[in-house]
């Protein structure tokens, strides 16, 4: 018993969801059991979230410092549109490319990545910009820069190999998307627990001042950090493009919240300091199902996932509240 | 004892697991000056806190002024006539002087509206009541910390007040400020106000107080006339240990200097420092509250990289440019504020032991040495004796003593060849300072350059065989501290 | 005689095979797609059709796709689409070809991999009716520009082109504001107004905007009608009759252009169940709905149906539409 | 008194509004319209919604919280309101409305009040998830489609001309609506609060540190709990300003717009950290956001390029006034050592 609690009191972001996770499996499974268990719903859920679940993943890093990156989706969109340039540029716009040359549309990913995470990093460490308005306008300026590059329309006339491939099932059954999805995890939860990265980021997001006091490369930590989450935007921006066989300026305007929405339910504190991968992950497949699951409900208004989502996560807080109300709280 | 006017009894309260008191009373007489000492964590400041309506205890009860007290709010106890002046101040850092000052009496007086200029008259007739010379539209952020704590003293004074209470007054007052302290005590005493004083020095307690009480984790070990106390019994009431204080000899001098700096100047700031350290030498620079002294630790440590003049490591020029350089040359520094510049509060003991010396705990793949990091924490966690069950626990969980260690552990960890250190033992208690000076000295004799900053004299003077006196920026004097009386820095320093 | 979408054989087979049709507008807040949503409601209640609307709450591209995505997997015979995006839509619609579903679209001619798309008109041909319709109201002769909900909106800039290239054919003394040729609404009433009024003071020889989302003309009026050049300066575009009621009638707004939404909605749904049904579709196709009785393909594609579905509205006919 | 100006140019109003100053010169020499009375009314009537919404995040900013809620908070009540009033074919003064929405939201920011106030949780994530669940109540549960008639008191509220202006060059006129008088209004009694009752003090306090707000005797989550309230009425007030100004409601239209408000209140120098910043700061920084946006095509600025000016002129603000903050905290340091 004391065991189990104590796995629980380790583990509180990510078991408090899911518990919340089964009562929803329990609920879909008396209510829709036939459209929602079957393997095609599940693996429609398994490529859906990659795109937003990357961004999620980069945001919790700077949530973690104390900042916010709002810059996420900016940053996908100039990498599919960057993309689809140079592939029209190499092969034209009906030619065939070598599922090879995949390699060179992921190093523009990651080029992207560093640059737009640079300059946020740039803006908050070194001109002290809060990060909130830093990642806000650089944003505004990716997308402004998106829309003069396309003038604003959708291009969908590429070479579409990469798309084919990377929309495509590996075995028939594993989404390609969510492999990327996984290999991006991997690596973050090996920085966040097994390199001394992670400790600087936790005590960093704790306090920004004493870090610098104790020696911390601050500057450095913060360009790492953001050049992380751009990269992951960036390879978000990739598995969009993929899904959807075309790029545009305009694409996933609502992942941002989304992506801030996860990280925050997920356990991650805004205030900086705390936050684990596996908290955010569980809150990334959850709110999949929740919403995936809304949509089994012909009668009730997709609103309401809008509804359910704000609410899951006020109740995250208040059952953490409940749990370990301190008695002199002022 | 009717006529007590302050009398707790039986004081229980815990914060989730920790029984920070047991079982605590307190009886305070109209007018008197009352001490209450205690090791760090022994439950000082809660006792003041339940009694000033912050926290709500979970037994006991209290009477004030003969008047049964049940629940009471922070408004309330002002109003009843309790006045506190926290250890954190408790100031608004982002208001000004004068409205620091005037809230409380305005938030007493029930009004719903603030009047500018009533604020101000509340504030100058405060200021004036013990003449402390302030900007009163300066924001408190810009103060010192001298100039803060006269704020929160003034501010206390403000209200018909039948019990003042100080927590730790003067940890950040000089000794001048703290003779101008103990006669408006004195001043108030004649007035018939009661005085609660919390304090670890020694000498401030027997100079001011009437009578004593002595915590000791959690409960009351003594009470009584401060006439029939010494400093024997003292220290061991509250630690319940003897031990008798060693003047440091340095056993293993370097020949060659370790460090050393030359006509170090940082503009508005200090101007032609020269100084060198040798291996295995303690050495203290004192000085008023700004005359300099901590600017000149953080230029040494590259926190205010320094305008001009050089700083010399084993015999060569290095630049300080930020900590990194400095922890690359081996140079470690304990800041005078450990809460806000010392320690990560919520992130466990462990990280923040092994914080400045990370990147030494990696694998030859780069990987993070989690089995080193926790062989490192155990050992400096027995090192130090640090009080902790449970070295993942947050740093918060622990007393001012023992957060204290932490933040020399984290730099003790780096394999340092000079530590400075800037106020080591400030709000510290007797016990937990004297195993901080055994420690220096120890680490001292086996090879370290030591240099702490510091105003309490007596401490400079047990454990550092030179001491450097500033003034206004500017080195006024050199001591060796085999040949120097306390009153002889004191004159140089003011 | 009047068409009545309840005698269509096919309609009576989906309601008797139970067959599950899904339409998924751009958004719902829309009142047109509110619009759409009575005449979807209409076909369910009357022929007992198992056909209903769903959407994502905002006009947003991805969340349409994933809407679409979650209705392949649940399995549903047909989805009916109004995409928000041509191109992100197509890739999603392969998927449900793929898996079987008929796949019926409206305003998305360009898609490939769909049964049948359903325009009331052609873009090409709708850009034109708003500009002959804009060019009367000034006279065929003055400075205009044009207003989309955003550059990035695929229809509205085709209609907006269709519209200058119209022009420059039709009415050689109209000229398109050269340094300003296109200016963004964000499908709010308030920004257009704002950018009708700064437009007006920038260009003094301004004299008229062709709106294309159904909240340019409206905020453009709003602001005609503010700053007193009401037969100054005109404005024409999309627009539902109820809600322009008093601008067409106050004469600040002299015609509006649309199609029934309602009927739209009808149509697409009889047209998924005749697919369903596996009726030949051959040129003319009969609907069973006003304007929607007799599509053609429209030339060189096997896809695109188009009928006759517009309408102008103006101050004399406004409230004979009863929505 | 060089004191006093010294102090004055350590803060950001002065560099924002020379900032306004700049900008307005520059549209003025590339179209010759800004310094004309209908521009400025123009300018002053696009203020009003985000000005007001501005002044409520502003509370929040000063106490230490956020509120990212104030839109969908502001679109449920407007819309409850409205829709409300058209069923019951309501006829009358505006002024119900007022009362209507206002009393709405006092109930949704009661919400975010307790959760934030009471329980003590972060503002940030509580205003996110209320931001969702207004919407998901607005759009699901009341269904909320476009209003596109609106009841002919607020409708009359909404076009009447409290000012007139008129360009005598090309005859243009501008009305400033009576919504305007609502900024205004609002304007001067949250300076009153703010700077004349303890209530207000104790926002401030609070910001400052909230600890010692405690201990010094504010009672803390009451204050907390209030604000929220206000807050939430003041955003309901500028929700039926808007749909008054455009004669319709749209239950979608104002959402997404509080980062761009947030980077306005904080352009003008209002700290995210709390505690920190001027009623005239955060009306300023407001004042810059909108200025920019309508004056793109002035300013002659294609289209296409007008996301790229925005983001640029936020970056470019943001970073002069982290600047400039660095710089005067630097510059106070040193003089409070000189005076030493
Ligand atoms: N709010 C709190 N939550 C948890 N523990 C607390 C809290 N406040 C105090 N404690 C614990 O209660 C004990 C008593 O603390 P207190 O602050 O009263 O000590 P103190 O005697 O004032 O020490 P010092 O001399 O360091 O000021 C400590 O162990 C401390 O960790
Ligand atoms: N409100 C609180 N919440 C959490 N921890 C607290 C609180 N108040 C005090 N503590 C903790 O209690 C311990 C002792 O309290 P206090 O603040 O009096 O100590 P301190 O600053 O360590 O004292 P000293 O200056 O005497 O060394 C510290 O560890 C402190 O962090
Ligand atoms: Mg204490
Ligand atoms: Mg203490």
């Amino acid at each position: 018993m004391n065991k189990i609690k104590s796995i629980y009191k380790k583990n509180e972001e990510v078991t408090r969801l899911l518990i919340i996770m089964a009562f929803w499996l329990i609920f879909m499974a008396f209510t829709q059991a036939k459209k929602f268990y079957t393997g095609m719903n599940f693996l429609t859920m398994a490529g859906q979230f990659p795109e937003y679940g990357l961004m999620a993943l980069g945001g919790m890093l700077c949530m973690i410092t104390g900042g916010i990156d709002l810059s996420v989706v900016g940053a996908a969109n100039m990498t599919s549109i960057l993309t689809v340039f140079t592939l029209t540029r190499f092969f034209g716009a009906d030619g065939t490319m070598p599922l090879a040359f995949s390699v060179v549309i992921f190093i523009i990913a990651i080029v992207v990545g560093i640059i737009v995470g640079s300059l946020n990093a740039f803006l908050i460490s070194r001109l002290g910009v809060p990060p909130i308005l830093a990642t806000l306008g650089v944003n505004e300026l990716l997308t402004g820069l998106c829309v003069v590059m396309t003038n604003g329309s959708a291009i969908s006339s590429f070479p579409k190999q990469y798309c084919d491939f990377f929309s495509g099932n590996l075995l028939g059954f594993i989404p390609r998307r969510l492999l990327v999805f996984i290999i991006v995890a991997i690596i973050i939860w090996f920085m966040l627990e097994h390199c001394t990265y992670g400790t600087k980021l936790r005590l960093y997001g704790t306090n920004a001042h004493v870090a610098k006091f104790s020696g911390i490369n601050t500057t450095k930590l913060l360009f790492r950090t953001y050049i992380t989450s751009s990269i992951c935007a960036a390879l978000g921006g990739l598995m969009m493009l993929a899904t959807y066989s075309s790029a545009r300026a305009d694409y996933g305007t609502n992942y941002t919240m989304q992506s801030i929405l996860l990280v925050v339910l997920g356990g991650v504190s805004p205030n900086g300091g705390k936050g684990k991968i596996s908290g955010v992950i569980t809150a990334i497949v959850l709110l999949k199902m929740i919403e995936s699951g809304i949509n089994r409900f012909r009668s009730v208004s997709t609103y309401y996932v809008t509804l359910i989502w704000g609410a899951v996560l006020i109740l995250a807080l208040v059952i953490d509240y409940v749990s370990q109300k301190p008695k002199h709280a002022k | 004892m009717s006529q007590c006017l302050l009398k707790a009894e039986h004081i229980k309260i815990s914060f989730g697991n920790v029984h920070a008191l047991r079982d605590v009373s307190l009886e305070i007489l109209p007018g008197e000056i009352h001490c209450l000492a205690g090791e760090n964590g022994c439950g000082k400041s809660t006792i003041i806190k339940i009694i000033s309506g912050v926290y709500q205890r979970d037994g006991g009860t209290i009477e004030f002024n003969g008047q049964k007290i049940d629940k009471i709010s922070p408004i309330d106890a002002i109003n009843l006539g309790i006045q506190v002046i926290y250890q954190d101040f408790a100031l608004f850092p982002n208001l000004t002087v004068a409205e620091n000052l005037a809230l409380n009496t305005e938030l007493a007086s029930r009004k719903k509206t603030v009047s500018w200029k009533n604020v101000r008259k509340i504030a100058e007739e405060a200021v004036s009541k013990i003449n402390f010379q302030v900007d009163l539209d300066q924001k408190v952020q810009e103060l010192t910390v001298a100039q803060k704590q006269m704020v929160a003293i003034s501010r206390a004074l403000m209200s018909n007040a039948k019990l003042i209470i100080m927590d730790e007054p003067t940890t950040a007052l000089t000794k001048k400020e703290v003779s101008a302290l103990f006669k408006i005590i004195l001043k108030l005493k004649e007035q018939g106000i009661a005085i609660l004083f919390i304090s670890h020095k020694l000498d401030e307690v027997f100079e001011i107080s009437d009578r004593f009480t002595i915590f000791r984790d959690g409960q009351m070990v003594a009470t009584g006339s401060t006439k029939e106390l010494d400093d024997k019994k003292f220290t061991y009431y509250m630690t319940g240990r003897e031990f008798s204080d060693k003047i440091f000899v340095p056993e293993n001098l370097s020949d060659k200097p370790v460090f050393e700096l030359r006509n170090l100047t940082l503009d508005g700031a200090f101007s032609d420092i020269n100084l060198s350290l040798r291996r295995g030498e303690i050495l203290g620079i004192t000085g008023l509250l700004d005359s300099g002294r901590t600017e000149l630790g953080l230029s040494m440590f590259g926190l205010k990289p320094a305008d001009s003049g050089q700083i010399m490591k084993e015999g060569k020029e290095i630049r300080l440019t930020n900590p990194r350089e400095a922890i690359a040359n081996s140079i470690g520094y304990v800041p005078e504020d450990r809460l806000s510049e010392g320690l990560f509060l919520t992130q466990s003991i462990g990280d923040n032991i092994i914080i400045s010396e990370i990147d030494k705990l990696k694998k030859k793949n780069g990987q993070f040495d989690l089995k080193k990091r926790d062989e490192e924490v155990e050992k400096w966690v027995k090192e130090l004796e640090i009080k902790t069950n449970n070295p993942n626990n947050a740093a918060t969980t622990l007393s001012g003593g023992n957060q204290q260690r932490i933040v020399l552990a984290k730099w003790l960890a780096c394999n340092l060849d000079v530590l400075i250190l800037n106020g080591p033992t400030v709000g510290v208690d007797i016990g937990s300072k004297h195993d901080i000076h055994m420690v220096l000295q120890r680490l001292a004799n086996q090879g370290l350059g030591i240099i702490i900053i510091s105003d309490d004299l007596p401490e400079v003077i047990q454990n550092c065989s030179r001491v450097l006196v500033i003034k206004n920026g500017k080195i006024k004097s050199e001591y060796d501290t085999q040949n120097v009386s306390e009153q002889m820095i004191i004159d140089d320093m003011m | 005689s009047e068409p009545d979408i309840t005698s269509d054989d096919a309609i009576k087979k989906a309601a008797d095979e139970g067959w599950e049709i899904a339409v998924v507008p751009k958004d719902s807040t829309n009142p047109w797609f509110v619009r759409m949503d009575t005449g979807v409601k209409e076909v369910a209640d009357k022929a007992g059709v198992n056909c209903y609307q769903i959407d994502t709450g905002t006009i947003d591209a991805t969340k349409q796709a994933q809407l679409v995505e979650d209705l392949i997997a649940q399995g549903v015979d047909a989805i009916c689409v109004v995409p928000v995006d041509m191109e992100s839509m197509d890739s999603t619609l392969k998927k449900a070809k793929d898996a079987g579903i008929v796949v019926i679209t409206h305003e998305g001619a360009d898609l490939t991999n769909v049964d049948y798309d359903i325009e009331a008109f052609s873009n090409e041909g709708y850009g034109a009716f708003i500009m002959q319709n804009l060019a009367e109201a000034m006279g065929e002769e003055g400075l205009y520009t044009t207003m989309v909900a955003s550059l990035t909106n695929g229809s509205h800039n085709e209609w907006a082109d269709a519209a200058v290239e119209y022009q420059k054919e039709h009415y050689p003394n109209m000229t398109l504001l050269e340094e300003n040729p296109r200016v963004e609404s964000d499908d709010n009433g308030d920004t257009a107004y704002n950018v009708a009024k700064e437009l007006i003071k920038t260009y003094p020889d301004l004299k008229g905007i062709m709106g294309t989302s159904s909240f340019d003309a409206p905020g453009v009026a709003r602001a005609i009608q503010e700053l007193g050049l009401v037969d100054k300066f005109f404005t024409s575009g999309t627009g539902m009759p109820a809600d322009n009621a008093e601008l067409l009638k106050s004469g600040v707004i002299k015609s509006l252009t649309l199609w029934d939404p309602a009927k739209s909605g009808e149509a697409m749904v009889d047209l998924a169940c005749k697919v369903l049904a596996g009726e030949e579709i051959g040129a003319p196709v009969n609907l069973n709905v006003d304007g929607y009785t007799e599509m053609t393909f429209r030339e060189g594609s096997e896809t695109v149906l188009e009928g006759q579905g517009w309408i102008t509205i103006d101050a004399d006919n406004v409230d004979d539409f009863g929505f | 008194m060089n004191k006093k100006i010294k102090k004055i140019f350590q803060s950001n109003e002065p560099y924002i509004f020379l900032i306004i100053i700049l900008l307005g010169i520059v549209v003025q020499i590339r179209s010759g319209q800004f310094f004309t009375a209908n521009n400025i009314v123009d300018l002053l009537s696009a203020m009003i919604v985000p000005g007001l919404f501005a002044i409520a995040e502003f509370m929040a900013l000063i106490a230490g919280g956020i509120d990212v809620s104030f839109p969908a908070l502001a679109s449920l009540s407007a819309y409850a309101t409205t829709k409300l009033l058209l069923d019951k074919n309501y006829e009358g003064n505006v002024l119900l409305a007022f009362v209507i929405a206002i009393a709405i939201g006092a109930v949704l920011g009661a919400v975010n009040g307790y959760f934030i106030g009471y329980l003590n949780l972060n503002a940030m994530i509580v205003t996110l998830g209320s931001a969702s669940i207004f919407q998901g109540i607005m759009q699901g549960t009341l269904r909320a489609n476009q209003l596109s008639v609106i009841p002919s008191g607020m409708k009359s509220f909404g076009t009447a001309a409290f000012l007139t202006a008129t360009n005598k060059t090309n005859g243009l006129t501008s009305i400033l609506p009576y919504t305007f008088i609502i900024l205004v209004l609002v304007c001067a009694v949250m300076h009153f609060v703010l700077h004349y009752t303890i209530f207000g003090r104790g926002i401030y306090a609070i910001g400052g540190n909230p600890l010692s707000a405690h201990t010094a005797g504010f009672n803390v989550k009451r204050t907390k709990f209030i604000m929220y309230i206000m807050i939430g009425m003041i955003a309901s007030a500028s929700g039926i300003c808007r749909v008054c100004m455009m004669q319709q409601m749209h239950p979608t239209n104002m959402l997404g717009m509080e980062m761009n408000i947030i980077a306005g209140v904080v352009l003008g120098g209002v700290a995210l950290t709390g505690g920190a910043g001027t009623l005239t700061g955060c009306i300023l920084g407001t004042f810059l956001i909108i200025l920019v946006q309508n004056s793109m095509i002035l300013l002659g600025i294609p289209t296409t390029w007008s996301d790229v000016f925005v983001g640029l002129v936020i970056v470019i603000g943001v970073s002069l006034t982290a600047w400039q903050s660095n710089r005067t905290s630097k510059s106070k340091k040193k003089s409070v050592k000189e005076g030493a």
